[in-house]
């Protein structure tokens, strides 16, 4: 990557196979842009997030982690999400209280009838990132990309 | 390492003309374990199928990357491929590079670079995929219905019509449920027996059907397609194989302060009793509570005049087991307690009656023989006042939040056999909205009020006073802006409807989800409306939702069909991306039992091998395979990471993030 | 103005559902030019000044008889309530602004007396 | 107190309610009394010691313990009964191995609190008698007291087969004063404050293996399938990480113990991070305190259909 290049951020968004794997699809289906840097990664449920891959993200060079899953009620597998939000608002929690900016991590409910909204929170989600810079207080010195 | 095989599909210019898939090829070839890489104009085709089983077998391929659409378009497409090659289908993976990445960018050169990041993620997965199979499970060709109403008795005879067994749990010592004890039903009014009846003697005659009555389910195991249930028989110290029904005891029996259930408590029947005339099985039951032989050894009568030998004091409790393939719950649905509403007089005046208490008033085998009569003097009412609305709509404090959806239409049918029958009588029905959203629903309240000259009021009764003989009703009138007071002879409240209070524990042993009501919630509210998020379990009738019988009927033959379809196959294919944890790290702490929502997860105490040739007894999580639905809850509830899912392990997904990271 | 009742009176009249239970339990209906169930649908719909001027607002007995029976906790007694402090905080509502004060000044009025005019008819 | 202890294990042992004892005995210094298990009387005369030191928690000891066959007996301090009822809900204790003897408590001390040069410590009344170097001196009990049992949860031995000393209550206290100072500061305030505390930790370990909820088969920093896999710290990311993993892991389940401050020889204050889950949890999804009862489902496994959205971290107080 060179140098003088703009600052672009690593995005990873992991998306629920059910809804809202289904709702990046359609935003594709409707050609709605979002920025190249955000990258999916199907689980089969929100629920599936472990907190360990987050870190892991963060370690592994993301600037920011958004998490999209069915909205609470619409689950597939009926609970999965209430289990995901706890633990979610918990980790985010944690990392705030340790001093990670907050707007690095977010979870967003996106149903597979929403390509407009997964766009839209993508287009969101990267501004916000863009605005914070590359993310420093939880990184691997090791796998800095510069 | 894998030998991965990677192929890069045009989709003609939907990827091509975005992405440079020559590049990504070239680019992914570099990637360590890529033996093979290429692109095609169309990889879904039939020469692009072709291609890619050529090159399994050409280089060996052990893993397959394909960039092309979502995996949820073509997934499957290509595991088969790859399975007809003699590949395992799980060691094919997808990278999406139309949707997420040529449909939503411009730039050539930016999407090229995601999409070589988006197949380097699915390579770093494929090297972690380890073939799956999907196991199979046997399925118990028998189905269990959970309540003899009319839901349960429709489902049973479709199902028992396809050749497979059924057997009937109910509760109560008669089949037939609510309907029963309905007089007439909208919007045809013709007589609910008559058509009821005939369905009864049906499934008690249908040697497919086996009917356990005055009977409970007590304990359920398994899971679908092996379920293993115990059924409480209730002892009802008649034996039912002697008894004919000629009811002779319950004629003789001394003990007549009884008050009849199946009147709800408007008259009293005997301490031994059959329900009504048309009971199946017909077969007397002693009410253990009030007769004076159980409770003091003293009677007898009913042993005496029974010439069949049937009475039996010593009976127990039986305890049933049974496997069945498939459970259809059709627990149904009562009024609800009216204490909460007492300025409608319910606990006052015996003249305020319910709904359901106004049908056996009205019903020829009721405690009246049909003629409508004041429960407190015997009189003819006049003035009759019909409310809606008791306790449903309600904030959560006040009732029920749901519409009962019946209510309209009943008391409007009531409304209209008051007038039909006695034209002298003034009928008053105050509502808030009238629903009639049903086939030749709204045609027959508009024929109540244009007809039959029911007033309709739009609007609530405030509160009604007993006094002199008579009911003092006050209520407005929200149209014409005033309020209404009626001397009424009569009041008839419309009470919501709620799940049988046996639903909840029964949904706890089924590990089938309720809402806040304890209705019983559907896998999908449109797609999958009669079947339980936990597999094998089907709901009919109003266990699921306030209904009408005509809706009722639709829906136990709906559940009938989906049991029909389960118990037509011999085996089920499970999923194979299944839980599965590591004895040798699990706590035995239970937190993934906990967030499992299918019941999926046990425990079994286990021998291990200690330090020093000590064995050590641990607790330890097991999954069964043939119920897990791979949502990965578990996985994630775990605190010592014993538990993993297959296809979506933590080391799949944690490459994954690497490569998109890196 | 919506806002300053639901605010005083802690009530969402969007909750209502036109039952008509409050007037149908309302012992001073007679005496009152508006209902309970009018209170709850006028304030939803913005017609307050029309219920702070209407009739028989102080009937209201303040029984409860309607925060009582209402199905859906509505609260129709607290709109009322609410309606009747509308009333008593307008009253004088002669107010006075800041750019009113020059011509109002002479050299005998103490400062005092201004500030406290101020207070007085600010609100 | 030490010498009634001693009595009712000898007795327990005597009578044959149980075959072993887990109680303290000396430590290196006079201030560490350390976790052991007796078996015969003459131990226990010889080496038992209860003092104003034994804040050692006992309970997660009984998870080996009660499983090697017999019975023993434990004494197990208010706080320690949380912990020891948190895993019993967690099916990692057998119960019927173990006799509980709850021991009241007034709160232990802190030997850094007594000053330097520090020989030996006798108890009197309400004062400790503190043999120095340079000379005795009397200091009061009350002043020496741990920080973390001057916050003191809760006096109320919730689980137990037999008491000594009187049963207490819960107590009003102060312990989520500081996660507020905390919450209050700006992000690189906090930051930096964390930077500080956590750049110290030496991976030694001893938080995780005193900790009554560290207590898995395999911990997932030794397991290799876990990707985070980790023996010490390469840089701050690792250093965030294992506190950060290792809090998460005890969420909903730390019974706030203070254990993990209390060994930390570089003197992190690992119980702020998770007494600020605890105070998340009560402020966000109903007042809870693992242990407390063994049917409460933990918050993390368990929801409503109303729970706040993950936003609400955006969203409330601090800056």
């Amino acid at each position: 990557m060179p140098v003088n290049e703009e600052f672009k951020p690593t995005i990873v968004a992991f998306c629920c196979n059910w809804c809202s794997y289904a709702g990046a699809d359609l935003s594709g289906t409707n050609r709605l842009q979002y920025p190249a840097n955000v990258k999916i990664i199907r689980i089969p449920c929100s629920c599936r997030l472990n907190p360990m891959f987050v870190l892991r993200a963060f370690q592994r060079g993301a600037d920011g982690v958004i998490l999209c899953g069915c909205h609470p009620g619409d689950c597939h597998y009926t609970t999965g999400n209430y289990y995901a939000r706890r633990r979610m608002t918990l980790l985010f929690s944690m990392l705030d209280f340790l001093g990670i900016e907050r707007e690095r991590t977010r979870v967003e409910w996106v149903s597979a009838a929403e390509g407009a909204k997964f766009a839209a929170t993508m287009n969101d989600f990267s501004a916000t990132i863009h605005k914070l810079g590359p993310n420093r207080r939880l990184e691997d010195l090791r796998c800095r990309k510069d | 390492m894998q030998r991965v095989g990677v192929f890069v599909c045009w989709c003609g210019s939907n990827i091509a003309a975005t992405v440079d898939v020559e590049k990504v090829a070239e680019v992914l070839a570099k990637e360590p374990g890529v033996v093979f890489s290429t692109n095609y104009q169309y990889m879904c085709s039939q020469a692009g199928q072709e291609m890619i089983q050529e090159s399994i077998a050409k280089y060996n391929l052990t893993g397959v990357v394909i960039c092309s659409c979502s995996p949820r378009m073509h997934e499957n497409t290509f595991r088969k491929t790859c399975e007809k090659a003699g590949l395992n289908p799980y060691m094919v993976e997808i990278a999406n590079i139309r949707e997420q990445c040529s449909w939503i960018h411009k730039d050539k050169e930016t999407a090229t670079e995601k999409a070589v990041i988006l197949g380097r993620a699915a390579i770093a997965k494929v090297h972690l995929n380890a073939p799956l199979t999907s196991g199979t499970s046997p399925v118990k060709k028998r189905a269990l219905v959970i309540g003899g109403g009319i839901a349960g008795i429709q489902t049973a005879l479709d199902i028992a019509d396809a050749g497979f067994d059924v057997d009937i749990v109910e509760k109560e010592p008669t089949i037939g449920g609510k309907m029963t004890q309905i007089d007439k039903t909208f919007p045809t009014l013709d007589c609910a027996a008559c058509i009821l009846t005939p369905k009864m003697v049906d499934a008690a005659q249908n040697e497919k059907i086996h009917i356990y009555s005055y009977s409970e389910v007590s304990s359920v195991k398994g899971f679908v397609g092996n379920f293993k249930v115990t059924i409480k028989k209730k002892a009802r110290y008649v034996d039912e194989t002697k008894c004919t029904g000629c009811g002779l005891c319950t004629e003789k029996c001394p003990q007549k302060k009884v008050p009849n259930a199946f009147n709800l408590g408007l008259d009293n029947r005997r301490a031994i009793y059959i329900p009504f005339a048309q009971a199946v099985p017909k077969v007397a039951t002693i009410d253990a509570d009030y007769c004076t032989m159980l409770k003091s050894g003293k009677c007898g009568v009913c042993s005496k005049v029974c010439t069949a030998g049937a009475i039996d004091y010593t009976q127990k409790d039986a305890f049933i087991e049974q496997e069945y393939g498939a459970i259809v719950v059709a627990t149904g649905f009562n009024p609800i307690k009216l204490d909460q509403y007492d300025e409608f007089a319910y606990s006052q005046s015996p003249d305020v009656v319910t709904s359901l208490e106004f049908e056996r008033l009205m019903n020829a085998a009721g405690p009246t023989g049909g003629t409508l009569l004041r429960p407190s003097d015997g009189q003819h009412p006049h003035t009759i006042v019909f409310v809606q609305c008791v306790g449903s709509r309600c904030d959560d404090s006040k009732g029920k939040p749901y519409c009962s959806k019946i209510c309209c239409m009943y008391t409007a049918k009531h409304a209209m056999l008051c007038r039909e029958k006695y034209p002298d009588t003034d009928v008053y029905v105050f509502y808030i909205d009238v629903r009639t959203p049903g086939k030749n629903f709204d045609e027959f309240y508009r024929r109540a009020v244009e007809e039959y000259g029911v007033h309709y009021v739009k609007g609530m009764v405030g509160k009604v006073v007993p006094e002199n003989g008579k009911l003092k009703v006050q209520a407005s009138d929200l149209i014409g802006n005033q309020q209404l007071h009626i001397d009424a002879d009569m009041v008839v409240l419309a009470a919501a409807i709620e799940p049988d209070k046996s639903a909840r524990p029964l949904a706890t042993m089924l590990t089938a989800s309720m809402d806040t009501n304890d209705f019983f919630t559907e896998a999908h509210p449109k797609l999958r409306p009669v079947e339980s998020p936990t597999a094998g379990i089907f709901l009919s009738g109003a266990c699921q939702g306030p209904k009408d019988i005509p809706e009722t009927v639709a829906q136990a033959s709906a559940a009938a069909a989906k049991v029909i379809g389960l118990l037509n196959k011999d085996h089920l294919v499970c999923n194979p991306c299944t839980a599965q944890p590591d004895e040798l790290m699990c706590n035995g702490c239970s937190s993934c039992e906990k967030v499992c929502p299918y019941g999926a997860i046990t425990y079994v105490d286990k021998e291990f091998r200690g330090p020093n040739r000590t064995t050590l007894l641990r607790r330890v999580a097991q999954v069964n395979p043939a119920v897990c639905q791979g949502c990965g809850a578990c996985t994630v509830a775990c605190p010592s990471g014993a538990m993993d899912l297959k296809g979506f392990s933590n080391k799949q997904i944690m490459a994954e993030v690497d490569a998109i990271c890196r | 103005m919506i806002d300053t009742i639901k605010r005083i009176s802690g009530v969402n009249p969007r909750k209502c559902m036109k039952c008509g239970k409050c007037t149908a339990s309302c012992p001073a209906f007679e005496r009152m030019q508006f209902h309970p169930h009018q209170f709850v649908d006028m304030v939803e719909n913005g017609r307050i000044h029309e219920l702070m001027n209407s009739e028989g607002i102080d009937f209201c007995l303040s029984c409860f008889a309607c925060v009582e029976r209402c199905p859906r906790n509505v609260e129709p007694a607290k709109v009322i309530e609410a309606v009747r402090l509308a009333v008593v905080r307008q009253q004088g509502g002669a107010h006075l602004t800041p750019d009113e004060i020059p011509a109002l000044l002479d050299d005998e009025l103490p400062q005092q007396a201004i500030t406290a005019a101020f207070r007085k008819y600010r609100k | 107190m030490q010498e009634r202890l001693k009595q009712k294990a000898t007795q327990l042992l005597e009578n044959g309610t149980v075959d072993r004892i887990l109680g303290w005995k000396a430590g290196e210094f006079f201030y560490d009394l350390t976790p052991a298990v007796f078996t015969t009387k003459e131990q226990i005369e010889k080496d038992f010691v209860f003092n104003v030191f034994a804040g050692a928690n006992l309970s997660k000891y009984l998870i080996a313990e009660s499983r090697k066959g017999g019975k023993v007996a434990a004494f197990i301090k208010p706080c320690d009964s949380y912990s020891f009822q948190q895993l019993l809900k967690e099916h990692r204790i057998w119960r019927d191995n173990v006799y509980v003897v709850g021991v009241q408590c007034d709160g232990m001390c802190d030997a850094a609190k007594l000053g330097d040069g520090v020989l030996s410590v006798k108890e009197e009344g309400e004062n400790l008698i503190v043999d120095t170097l340079y000379g005795e001196k009397t200091v009061l009990k009350a002043d020496a007291i741990a920080d973390r049992c001057a916050s003191c949860k809760s006096k109320k031995i919730v689980i137990f087969d037999e008491l000594i000393g009187e049963q207490g209550e819960e107590t009003e206290n102060d312990r989520f004063g500081e996660i507020a100072r905390l919450e209050a500061m700006s992000p690189e305030e906090r930051f930096e404050f964390w930077r500080g505390e956590l750049s110290r930790c030496i991976r030694c370990n001893a938080c995780r293996n005193v900790c009554p909820a560290c207590s898995c088969e395999k911990c997932v920093f030794d397991n290799a399938n876990s990707g985070v896999r980790n023996k010490a710290a390469a840089d701050s990311f690792e250093e965030n990480m294992f506190h950060i993993i290792r809090a998460f892991h005890v969420t909903g389940r730390c019974t706030d113990c203070g254990e993990c401050s209390r060994v930390c020889p570089q003197n992190i204050p690992l119980h702020l991070l998770n007494r600020k889950m605890i105070k998340d949890i009560n402020e966000l999804y109903g007042p809870y305190q693992a242990g407390a009862d063994m049917d409460t489902k933990p918050p993390l496994t368990n929801f409503t259909v109303d729970d706040c959205e993950p936003s609400i971290v955006h969203e409330r107080g601090g800056q």
